[in-house]
């Protein structure tokens, strides 16, 4: 191919200043158009312009999220600041767990791709969460995926479903990391508006923390690992067409400017203009980044880099203008030495790609050999693209002209902040009046054995086996707990022991009931998973997916949920370390059920003493830690039987559950699973067929409301020693409920209910998912 | 009844880690000369006759193929 | 110590583990590196899992030209212990030897679960610590797992009393006969797609049946 | 430079489960008339023309197939 790129210079752009140019469809504003020339003193050029607007998106800049993210850090007290070596602001947070030993943590979303390409999307989620990990100096671990999707039975999940699986798949098993745990959700508004949220683990020791930041004049500026490509450029394709397509302008935004670029499934207008107007799909090479993943960790160990950045969504504009940003000089690019995959690439283009499997790093004259040496030993592309200079610019070049000349701040960090309007939407009255206590309930004990049975294989409760299964749990031989257990485990240290245990949980019908309360019960979860494992819970992170931040009902839900997460994690004293935040997730006006997915970290010193999940052995004691109360708003029983989401939902008691964590670690349970979708019925179903053990169990009160309501700071415990363990419940303050015994036999017996056979209830539960997608 | 073939292509634009794969080996199996290889996918259809082009290509695009990454050709052999 | 060798190919994912199974049965681990020609000086070779390549073209079809494994073809031939897991076993079938060939599992997912088995065969380098006919559970994990060959070889293996290990339970991938694992002729190649590094201790693992093939070759080559 | 194609495909008495899944999904999604559907690989490779077809023949037998269950085609296109 011949094509001769046009290239706008900055000279050029200063002396045409009245060249009309597309920032609205790169979705800038025009106020934001009209800063970008004020910061320059003259019109951006196209390369300029490309990143401005990518790096100014929501996606990149957090504008509409900034001023209420900002409360996590001010409820962050120094206290529980004391074990965080990194923050909000890094590629991820980083805790300190003791022996030298750093742990670095964080969630991610690739929701929109992951519905226009299933498989890629999912799988290029992962990837771009492992590089985020790889990119502090830590080794990744392990992942964890939180997915939603809609109704289980629409057609359209049938196909999204078995592709995320598989993409999550596909790419976490090729790079060799175990998957310990997730969420598979089904709720109609995620139908046409999936939720792949990735997490991934790391772990380092503490002097090898790497930040971010390019500093020191005369340093290399290195990129290596896959080739640039097309891939991804989706918008920004606009600026290398002669007539600008007008026909998105009158349309509302329905996805935030970084992924509506993608919208687009097939435009018949793009096949005739070229490779013009890309969707912005990118696909993922998961051997590539196994490769890069085992060359960076050489390369930090041989201490080679002083700054390293991963390039994710917004390609080298991000990663050149944030090292810029965060370091203490300037930087030069020579972009015409970017490796290339596609022929007749403009500047723009290249600076906007985001093909995966890309790092940059920043190293010294001394080592760029070292550096080099390394990389041909993995087979990893390396090139040197530039140098930090010891001025205040960022200046990339393409062949001797200056294409960009920017000051990298404005780029990365001082971006557009919004305040965006904030209004309880006034049907959450009349949402919170539909309260659920007029549904009929089950009464007979025929009636409560069915419903049992009928929950138990419903889409949310059913077993996730057949998505678990297609997930390698085991690489890397350190996994001690993963599915079905409430939290992931793994073992950071062979010779003493010490691992950490991580869970993400949400519930979006309670979120949608009280965004507040919604998300302090999110935590809640998560914490208690984690505690029910036997860890101690130590840092967060959180994905907060929501509709769209110009909607004020939106807003409130969003400000709500911080709120309420970051005053919970204030309560708990562990600090929200860092997270991410996916807005315009709604089909049409409709938004999905705001899903603030949090994340809980723990620390156990040894693993060896973790608490395996389900039911201890025959003769232990079963007792039910906490108070259960008639709380069936937003309860998988009202979702399932009636259809039904309002009231509010159950009330969070933050004290009650650290209380229930300190009395699990201190020992004499035999196993444990917490209380949460589906309740005390569910946790019964799950322990019993988890463990192939039966139990006979007494309820107290209302045998409905002892089954199904989701009242949370409730964990099913087996002791072997009731009297010494109830006994350390009355001093830690902490009501219990003795159930009845784990059994020899293979049945679930409820007293005043019926016996429940191992084998039946396994078919109904096991059944579901399989029989839904094959 | 006819034989159909349905060949799927990465998009040329469209990372091909597999092909990659097959391109970077050849040389250090001592094969030289060959500069690019893409990888697909080869479907071979046994269909009745009332089966029409319009049809095939339905299932080409929304079935056998992804349109977003995808490029596919159909033919009937005789 | 007896030094088993463990190589590493690009995209190899369970190499540390198959070292930390020989270190558990008492064995010294050497790292071999895919673009050496060179076999270190040791007593066996394990040809771990992973997904060598990717496994792009088909599950072990890049990795058998690497220059380390002209060495382990010449030193099989010339009797020393072998071990394929999961993707070493896909590894040895692409390189010859061992006959036949995976295919993509039956059910097209990949499989990850504690699977039980049936040890055929413990006149081999790597199960002669097995009691015959012994139930193990260790973990399967892959994605082409399917043992596919001609009918003429499976009779062949069958007729030999080279099938080593069969699942039981459920054939996780639709292997012909419910083939688990094969050895050469003379039981010092073993092939085998679950991985018994995943099953040397309870914390870790199912369990710890794993561990005896690694102690088996100590037995073998200090033999 | 000439354009070569490999197409691969499973032995015909080895089983395929991945054509099986797409014949049995198309009466689902209202296809009908389509009998029998078999799913392999096809590459395509740009190649000097200093390579002959004994070569290809060696590469699309040595490499790009597995003899044990696959059989190949390679064509030339002009
Ligand atoms: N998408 C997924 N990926 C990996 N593991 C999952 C996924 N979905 C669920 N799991 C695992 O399955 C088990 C049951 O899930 P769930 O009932 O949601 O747990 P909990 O209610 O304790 O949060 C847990 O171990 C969970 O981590
Ligand atoms: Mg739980």
């Amino acid at each position: 191919m011949t094509t001769t790129v046009h290239v706008d210079t900055t000279g050029h752009a200063a002396s045409t200043p009245d060249t009309p140019q597309p920032y609205r469809e790169l979705g800038l504003k025009d106020d934001e158009y009209t800063r970008i020339r004020e910061i320059l003193g003259r019109r951006p050029t196209d390369a300029e312009l490309a990143m401005y607007s990518v790096m100014w998106s929501e996606h990149c800049s957090y504008k509409s999220s900034k001023v209420h993210l900002k409360y996590f850090g001010e409820t962050t007290t120094e206290e529980m600041r004391a074990k965080m070596l990194a923050g909000i602001g890094e590629n991820a947070g980083v805790v300190d767990i003791g022996d030298g030993w750093a742990i670095t943590f964080k969630v991610e979303s690739h929701n929109h791709p992951s519905y226009v390409e299933p498989y890629q999307g999912a799988a290029t989620g992962v990837g771009g969460i492992v590089r985020d990990i790889l990119a502090m100096g830590a080794r990744p671990l392990a992942v964890m995926d939180p997915l939603r999707f809609g109704a289980a039975d629409a057609p359209d999940t049938r196909r999204v479903l078995p592709g995320v699986v598989a993409g999550v798949g596909g790419y976490g098993n090729c790079l060799g990391l175990p998957n310990i745990g997730g969420e598979v959700v089904f709720d109609p508004s995620y139908q046409g508006n999936p939720l792949v949220n990735a997490l991934c683990v790391g772990a380092m020791r503490v002097e090898d923390l790497h930040l971010a930041h390019a500093s020191g004049a005369g340093n290399k500026v290195i990129l290596f690992g896959a080739r640039t490509g097309l891939d991804g450029i989706g918008g920004v394709s606009v600026l290398a067409s002669d007539t600008f397509a007008g026909d998105e302008g009158g349309t509302e935004p329905m996805l935030d400017p970084a992924s509506r670029s993608s919208a687009p499934m097939l435009d018949p207008a793009s096949r005739s203009s070229a490779r013009k107007k890309l969707p912005s799909v990118q696909v993922g090479d998961p051997f590539t980044e196994k490769v890069l993943i085992e060359c960076c960790l050489e390369l930090f160990r041989e201490g080679i880099v002083v700054g390293i950045q991963d390039l994710g969504g917004a390609g080298l504009s991000c990663a050149t203008s944030e090292l810029a940003s965060a370091g203490d000089g300037g930087m030069h690019v020579y972009l015409e030495r970017v490796p290339l995959r596609a022929t007749g690439m403009t500047p723009a283009e290249i600076l906007s790609s985001e093909s995966q499997e890309r790092m940059c790093a920043v190293v010294a004259p001394s080592d760029v050999d070292a550096f080099m040496r390394v990389c041909r030993k993995w087979d990893v592309i390396a090139t040197e693209i530039g140098e930090v200079t010891d001025g205040d610019r960022l200046v990339i070049t393409w062949h001797g002209e200056t294409v960009v000349d920017v000051p990298p701040r404005t780029v990365a960090h001082e971006g557009p902040v919004y305040e965006r309007p904030v209004s309880r939407p006034p049907v959450q009255d009349d949402i919170v009046a539909a309260t659920p206590d007029a549904l009929p309930r089950p009464s007979t004990s025929d009636e409560l054995r069915a419903e049992i049975l009928r929950m138990a294989g419903s889409p949310n409760l059913s077993s996730r086996r057949w998505v678990t299964e297609q997930y390698d749990r085991y690489v890397r031989g350190g996994t001690v707990l993963a599915q079905p257990s409430d939290a992931g485990m793994i073992r950071i240290d062979e010779s003493t022991g010490r691992g950490v245990a991580m869970s993400c949980d949400c519930n979006g019908r309670y979120t949608y009931l009280d965004p507040y309360a919604g998300a302090q019960l999110a935590l809640a979860e998560a914490y208690r998973n984690v505690a029910t494992s036997g860890a101690r819970p130590v840092a967060v992170t959180n994905c907060l997916n929501f509709g769209s931040p110009e909607d004020p009902g939106v807003m409130w839900q969003f400000q709500q949920a911080v709120r309420g997460l970051a005053d919970g994690c204030a309560e708990l004293g562990i600090p929200v370390t860092g997270g991410n935040v996916s807005f315009y997730n709604q089909t049409g006006t409709t938004a999905i059920l705001p899903t603030p997915v949090v994340g809980v970290l723990g620390v156990i010193d040894d693993v060896a003493s973790r608490i395996p999940t389900g039911l201890g052995a025959p003769g232990d004691t079963l007792i039910l830690l906490g108070e259960t109360h008639d709380e069936l708003a937003g309860s998988e029983w009202a979702h399932v039987v009636h259809g039904h989401l309002g009231g509010q939902p159950p009330v969070v008691n933050l004290a009650r559950e650290a209380v229930i964590a300190a009395v699990l670690r201190d020992g004499g349970v035999s196993a444990a699973h917490d209380l949460s979708e589906g309740g005390l019925a569910q946790a019964l179903v799950e322990s019993t067929l988890v463990t192939g053990r039966g139990c006979d169990v007494e309820l107290t009160g209302d045998p409905f409301v002892a089954l199904f309501s989701e009242s949370s700071a409730r964990v099913l415990v087996s002791v072997p020693d009731p009297d010494a363990f109830t006994a350390r419940c009355a001093e830690a303050g902490l009501p219990w409920t003795r159930l009845g015994a784990v059994s020899a036999t293979s049945s679930l017996r409820i007293e005043g209910v019926g016996e429940l056979a191992l084998p039946e209830l396994s078919e109904v539960w096991e059944g579901t998912l399989p029989a839904l997608f094959g | 009844m006819a034989r159909v073939v349905v060949d799927v292509m990465p998009k040329p634009e469209i990372l091909d880690p597999q092909g990659q794969a097959v391109a970077n080996a050849l040389p250090r199996l001592g094969f030289t000369g060959i500069s690019d290889v893409r990888q697909g996918k080869h479907f071979e259809l046994e269909v009745d006759d009332s089966v029409d082009d319009e049809t095939l290509a339905k299932i080409a695009i929304g079935f056998l193929s992804n349109p977003v990454i995808e490029d596919f050709v159909v033919r009937r052999l005789s | 110590m007896s030094k088993i060798g463990v190589i590493t190919f690009p995209g190899t994912l369970d190499d540390t583990d198959a070292a930390r199974a020989v270190r558990y049965a008492g064995g010294e681990p050497v790292a071999l590196w895919h673009g050496d020609a060179d076999l270190r000086g040791v007593d066996a070779v394990i040809v771990p899992g992973g997904f060598s390549y990717g496994d792009y073209l088909r599950a072990g079809a890049i990795a058998r030209f690497a220059p380390v494994m002209g060495e382990v073809v010449t030193a099989a031939r010339g009797g020393m212990p072998v071990l394929g897991i999961c993707n070493g076993f896909q590894i040895l079938c692409e390189a010859g030897l061992l006959p036949g060939a995976l295919l993509r599992n039956a059910g097209l997912h990949f499989v990850c679960r504690d699977q039980k088995l049936r040890v055929e065969r413990t006149s081999t380098a790597w199960t002669g610590g097995y009691a015959d006919g012994a139930e193990i559970v260790i973990p399967v994990k892959n994605m082409d797992g399917r043992f596919a060959a001609s009918r003429s070889t499976v009779d062949e293996l069958e007729g030999e009393g080279r099938v080593v290990f069969r699942y039981t339970d459920v054939n996780p991938n639709g292997s012909l006969s419910d083939i688990a694992g094969i050895s050469s002729a003379d039981g010092r190649i073993v092939g085998l797609m679950p991985h018994p590094e995943h099953a040397i201790d309870a914390l870790t693992g199912p369990g710890d049946d794993g561990l005896a093939m690694f102690r088996s070759v100590l037995g073998t080559v200090l033999a």
